[in-house]
């Protein structure tokens, strides 16, 4: 890959929470770089704080318990952190968009999806007035919506999920984005019909040039869309890597133990490897790593520091003790 | 953690002050509305302990004499008041205080009854309805929307009618509004826990219906029971107050704060403790009951606590 | 259905079960004008220390299934056999006794336990509704059950609402283990789980079994959980098993389109994998008015003339391999 | 859609007929009707004379089937206290009510819904805390204290507006005010928890994210789907209304039905009774049956069902 100026690049991202019960750490020193029209994987279990990571990149932490309270997010060089609501506004949509999770209550069910798209579609400068409603039709064709024209009148509740979560993309690439995040998009949709949405936010992508960041809690996912991979536990990123080399050599203890217990498809397996104890609680979050009252590697150093980011291969790291 | 706290409960006393201390801290009771309603309860049972002077005994030689607590300070030379008589008394010299202390009796009684009644029959109603759906759910929710959405004010004419005015008449009005507001809630809660997968557990290892009643699901609406009776009481108790109000209750004379502000009424302008004091009381009164009650939906109901 | 040789050993077996929900209209009267074909016609069988899994997308009609074999839901028509006696037939005790036997663990694990029973009464529930049990018996065998599923002896005297999810899931198991049944109905058992408990779970199902040799109906969505965990899977569109094989012939040999593409949408487990590549077009039709023929037939990529109007039947290929479709 | 408001109809149609059914119930099973017309001194001839001539020696069913005749012609009889039809009382105080409760449902809208949005929106800034602690006041404070509290101070204290019977626009505000105001308290607390609970929900999440001024996630997106829980409300609110609007009407005079069945009850003045409840009884169950027409009409779910 040719040397290239990163779309977005995230760096040291730290996003708080304050409760009665104390200082929640969320996102906890989260850096990385996104290239123009790849896509980057972003693994965690709940609670690891993959979804805030991209409501923070978003602006959108929800108010007033979470705070941003540190980190630059660039994108193309110019800090979000620093943009006023206003500003932010401006950026959302046109910039960088997201599809959130659910289908079922992303669209208001009061409003038509058509009504819903050329609302978006009003907000730039350059498209006002007539043509709105076939703009929108040739969106819904887009994201392969059979007859678009009858559809565009529909209200959210008379088309199925996947159609919906269609919908949705649809909104998300109306504003030719350069960033689109996808929350745990395709989660719940039926198996055969995450296939079809993969597959046309991968066309999508192809024609676009769009650069996606994927959040998920399934390997399978990042395994068929992504180029790159950061991995994420209790709100720390623990590694980061090609998609090639964190399949093939997965370097954190929590890596390699998540890979060794997820069921395989492809082959029989004999006995999964099974990872004891729980994720742990984020407003009592261990000295040390967080990770080693878990892993089976534990050593001294591990309750007493966080590990520091080490070099396994080209731009593969991970934060672990046990690798220097 | 519990087993603790009970040990230590035994075994010193201090401890046991300082945990029931630390423990009613940590509920975050509302101090205020707690005291208000011990204070209702405590004139409501002991009346006859609290005063001496029978709220119905008429005294022409001492009437409208004014609140003393008030005239003391505030009122001018030719103020009438007498230190025997802290908050006045009417015009025909009955004692406002005693007044006041047995007309919690009476709302208190009134809304109790009214309300013990609403409650057990809606829950009844609820639970059947909700457990055994189809049509007997139809039904039961049918009169229930009926008995919620029509106007009080036209059941208690109807009732008056039936039976004259009375206590009765209060008590029968209320239950008919409220036990449709138990059924509805109770009935909603139960088709939730209805669907929810340790019933289906229960019945699966052949539990009984009326065991899955008592055992599964009763135990689960008790809070949503406890959360509607509190926010009832005010409503009921403001209720009461206004049939009462409008002669629709008690008969005039009797010692009840709805009937104590339509007393005042007409003069008012002379007279303005005999109107001002019976409806802040229920002011007072509701307004703690509604406090209160917000704070148990607020500690007792799980889905706000799950959140 | 086949009838032949190990019958003896069959758990259970199901025979041309249907399950068809009316769905009605009217404002005064109500009429029915159709019905939901949730389960039409399904058949299988599940042998001792078995694992059968039915596979299927939203609406197939899995749950369906799991829930009449429970005697959750009255089967609209069909049979359903116990150690080779039809249900229907049953003697008010040894019906008893079938409701003992076959017990459940379902997937949300907050919802299936009560959040105001002790976890000792939840999981002795079963055992006290239908056994006689003294109190030191029953203690006993609480504590046994407990232990079996790698929880603590003393955890029974709390309640629910202080474990977390994974270890929710293993009291519903020792609740479901403590008839000592014949058949477990597992309903996504894991996919409500985080990732790094998820195997917890599978593995100790999987050592239960080896123990005690019960035979689990799996329902899931999730085919690799599905391959781990089964020795036979049934593939499930609209109501009605579309193709049933032994675990590995299914997924080396998957011979229904539907199938096919299911494996081929199921996510890869490495980048470097490469599928035939499926997309199936359109969306999953309503149960309430299932396609003509083939009810598959408008979204196969392999249509034929025929395929729209006459109904395909499940024909064995290969030893215990059978599809219902009329490429074969 | 159709089929919803024809259900919604026939369920009115229902609760206005077990309404008839109470009312003849209680006529015809409390006393004797004809007793209370001749007072007590009457003779026994002239007792069975008035009897047969009302019709009152025939079985109950059919002076059931007479009664239902007489209500769908409206005919309710003559008030023997005030010596006309019924009907033509009704009618000529019927106005009266309509206006103040008209005043004081649009008080409890204009002012509930706009303070309880806002309340959620600019949520515990001193405009939520002052919205929340008006709404609590609101509920518990008794009507028909307050119109008296107020007609001590702004009539007798003051002198500013007039205190009772109809009149001018002056004579409005204060039963309009006091009548609405516990709707309005009840419109500010589902307002504004309605309005937070949309504000939370993943389509504002996502009006946000595609970038839409706040003014639009607000206005557009959240308020329409606020306003349908409120919708539901309202009609409840009109019972409350009813019930409120005797107390107030007694108290400021205003020469309504309110009033008419009161003093219809105390005198024992059946036709008016009879007259009085049905009306009301009518005019409540119209306006909820109009209220969820509305409320269909905004919900699409149920307008496409």
């Amino acid at each position: 890959m040719a040397k290239q100026a990163p779309v977005l690049e995230v760096q040291d991202l730290r996003t708080y929470f304050y409760t009665r019960t104390g200082v929640v750490k969320a996102v906890d020193g989260v850096s990385f770089s996104l290239m123009p029209g790849e896509t980057l994987g972003i693994v965690g279990e709940s609670g690891s704080g993959k979804s805030m990571t991209a409501l923070s990149i978003m602006g959108l932490v929800p108010k007033p318990a979470g705070k941003t309270v540190g980190g630059k997010v660039l994108l193309d060089g110019e800090d979000l952190l620093q943009k006023s609501n206003s500003e932010m506004r401006q950026i959302r949509g046109r910039k960088i968009c997201m599809i959130l999770q659910d289908p079922m209550t992303s669209l208001n069910p009061v409003y038509t999806v058509g009504n819903q798209l050329i609302e978006t579609l009003r907000m730039r400068e350059d498209a006002r007035g007539h043509g709105l409603k076939e703009r929108a039709i040739d969106l819904l064709s887009k994201v392969k919506i059979a007859s678009p024209e009858t559809r565009i009148g529909n209200y959210p509740h008379q088309m199925s999920g996947g159609m919906r979560q269609r919908v949705v993309g649809a909104i998300a690439i109306s504003g030719s984005p350069k960033v689109l995040i996808a929350d745990e998009a395709t989660t719940s949709l039926d198996a055969t019909i995450q296939y079809q949405y993969l597959q046309l936010l991968r066309e999508l992508q192809k024609d676009t040039g769009l650069s996606i960041i994927f959040i998920t809690h399934d390997f399978g996912i990042v395994a068929k869309m992504c180029d790159r991979v950061a991995v994420m536990y209790a709100g720390k990123m623990v590694e980061f890597a090609p998609v090639r080399d964190l399949f093939n050599k997965p370097s954190h203890p929590y890596t390699e133990a998540l890979m060794r217990s997820v069921p395989n498809v492809d082959e029989e397996v004999d006995k999964l490897y099974a990872i004891e104890g729980q994720p742990p609680a984020l407003d009592k979050l261990p000295v040390g790593c967080p990770f080693a009252p878990r892993c089976p590697y534990v050593f001294d150093r591990c309750l007493h520091e966080y590990p520091t980011s080490v070099t396994v291969g080209e731009n593969h790291h991970a934060h672990c003790w046990k690798l220097i | 953690m519990a087993a603790v706290t009970s040990v230590t409960t035994t075994a010193t006393r201090p401890g046991w002050l300082r945990q029931m201390r630390t423990k009613t801290r940590r509920l975050k009771l509302p101090w205020i509305p707690v005291a208000i309603v011990s204070t209702l309860v405590i004139c409501a049972i002991f009346a006859e302990v609290l005063t001496s002077v029978d709220p119905r005994e008429i005294n022409m030689l001492e009437a409208r004499m004014s609140p003393a607590v008030i005239s003391e300070f505030f009122g001018g030379a030719d103020a009438n008041y007498s230190w025997s008589h802290p908050l006045g008394t009417d015009v025909m010299g009955r004692d406002m205080l005693s007044r006041l202390i047995y007309g919690a009796r009476t709302s208190v009684l009134i809304s109790l009854v009214a309300l013990s009644f609403g409650m057990v029959v809606g829950t009844t109603l609820g639970l059947i309805a909700g457990y055994r759906g189809k049509w007997v759910d139809a039904l039961v929710m049918r009169f229930a929307d009926a008995a919620l959405g029509f106007p009080t004010i036209l059941v208690a004419m109807i009732i008056v009618v039936l039976l004259g005015a009375g206590m009765l008449n209060i008590v029968l009005a209320v239950m008919l509004t409220v036990w449709a507001r138990f059924a509805r809630m109770i009935r909603g809660d139960v088709l939730a826990i209805r669907e929810l997968d340790f019933v289906t557990q229960a019945k699966i290892a052949g539990v009984s219906a009326h065991m899955i009643i008592a055992r599964h699901i009763f135990p689960n609406i008790v809070n949503t029971l406890l959360v509607i009776t509190s926010l009832q009481i005010g409503q009921v108790i403001l209720l009461e107050a206004s049939l009462s109000f409008l002669g629709l209750g008690l008969p005039p004379g009797e010692a009840a704060w709805g009937i104590m502000v339509a007393e005042g009424r007409t003069v008012i302008v002379d007279v303005w403790w005999l109107s001002l004091l019976p409806g802040l009381a229920i002011t007072i009164v509701v307004l703690a009951f509604n406090f209160f009650g917000d704070w148990m939906r607020d500690t007792m109901d799980p889905k706000l606590r799950r959140a | 259905m086949s009838q032949n040789g190990a019958a003896t050993s069959a758990v259970i077996s199901v025979e041309n079960a249907q399950k068809y929900f009316p769905v009605s209209k009217g404002v005064v009267v109500r009429t029915t004008i159709g019905h939901v074909k949730a389960v039409d016609g399904v058949s299988f069988e599940i042998k001792q220390g078995e694992t059968f899994s039915l596979v299927g997308e939203s609406g197939c009609g899995k749950t369906t299934t799991a829930r009449m074999i429970l005697q959750v839901e009255k089967p609209t028509a069909g049979i359903i056999k116990f150690q080779g006696n039809d249900l229907a037939t049953l003697r008010s005790e040894q019906y008893r006794e079938y409701r003992a036997s076959v017990q459940a663990v379902f997937q949300d694990p907050w919802s299936s336990l009560n959040p105001r029973m002790r976890v000792g009464s939840i999981i002795m529930e079963p055992l006290l509704t239908n056994r006689k049990l003294s109190k030191g018996e029953a203690k006993e065998k609480l504590e046994s059950l407990l232990e079996e599923v790698g929880l603590h002896s003393f955890q029974g005297d709390y309640y629910p609402h202080e474990f977390s999810g994974g270890q929710r899931q293993r009291i519903a198991i020792a609740r479901a283990l403590s008839l000592q049944p014949k058949l477990i109905v597992l309903d996504e058992p894991v996919s409500a789980l985080d990732v790094s408990i998820r195997a917890q779970i599978m593995n100790l199902l999987r050592d239960l079994q080896e123990r005690y040799g019960v035979a689990y109906l799996l329902i899931a969505h999730n085919l690799a959980t599905v391959r781990y965990m089964s020795h036979n899977v049934g593939v499930m569109y609209l109501g009605k098993i579309v193709e049933t094989a032994p675990t590995h012939e299914l997924f080396t040999n998957p011979m229904h389109p539907y199938t096919k593409a299911l494996i081929s949408a199921a996510l890869p487990s490495h980048p470097d994998i490469q599928r035939e590549d499926i997309v199936l077009s359109g969306e999953i039709p309503s149960p309430l008015n299932p396609p003509s023929g083939c009810a598959f037939h408008p979204r196969c990529p392999f249509v034929l003339d025929r395929c729209s109007k006459e109904l395909p039947v499940l024909k064995e290929l290969k030893p215990q391999h059978e599809v219902s479709c009329h490429l074969y | 859609m159709q089929r919803y408001i024809l259900f919604r109809g026939i369920q009115a149609l229902f609760t206005l007929w077990i309404l008839s059914l109470a009312i003849f119930l209680s006529v015809h099973l409390t006393g004797d009707p004809a007793q209370y017309l001749l007072g007590s001194e009457a003779g026994r001839t002239e007792y069975e004379q008035l009897k047969k001539n009302l019709g009152l020696d025939r079985p109950l069913y059919i002076q059931y089937i007479d009664f239902m005749g007489d209500v769908v012609r409206a005919d309710f009889g003559k008030s023997h206290i005030l010596g006309r039809s019924a009907r033509e009382v009704l009618m000529e105080r019927f106005p009266a009510t309509l206006q103040l409760a008209s005043a004081a449902f649009l008080i409890a809208l204009v002012v509930g819904i706009p303070l309880g949005i806002v309340s959620a929106v600019k949520r515990d800034t001193p405009i939520d805390m002052f919205a929340k602690f008006f709404a609590v006041l609101g509920i518990a404070t008794p009507g028909f204290w307050i119109a008296i509290m107020l007609i001590l101070l702004f009539g007798a204290i003051l002198g500013w507006l007039p205190t009772f019977g109809r009149g001018g626009l002056d004579h409005f505000v204060l039963p309009s005010f006091v009548l609405g105001w516990a709707a309005m308290a009840g419109m500010v607390r589902l307002g504004r928890s309605s309005m937070l609970e949309v504000l939370d929900s993943e389509y504002v999440k996502f009006a946000r994210v595609k970038g839409l001024s706040e003014r639009l996630v607000i206005f557009k997106h959240a308020l329409k789907n606020a306003i349908i829980p409120l919708l539901t409300f309202s009609g409840l609110t009109l019972a409350g209304l009813l019930n409120g609007s005797v107390a107030v009407e007694v108290v400021f005079a205003w020469p309504g039905i309110g009033r008419l069945m009161l003093q219809g009850i105390q005198t024992r003045d059946f036709p008016i009774v009879q007259a009085t409840v049905l009306a009301a009884g009518l005019f409540y169950i119209l306006t909820a049956l109009l209220v969820d027409i509305l409320y269909a009409y905004v919900n699409p779910k149920i307008r496409y069902e």
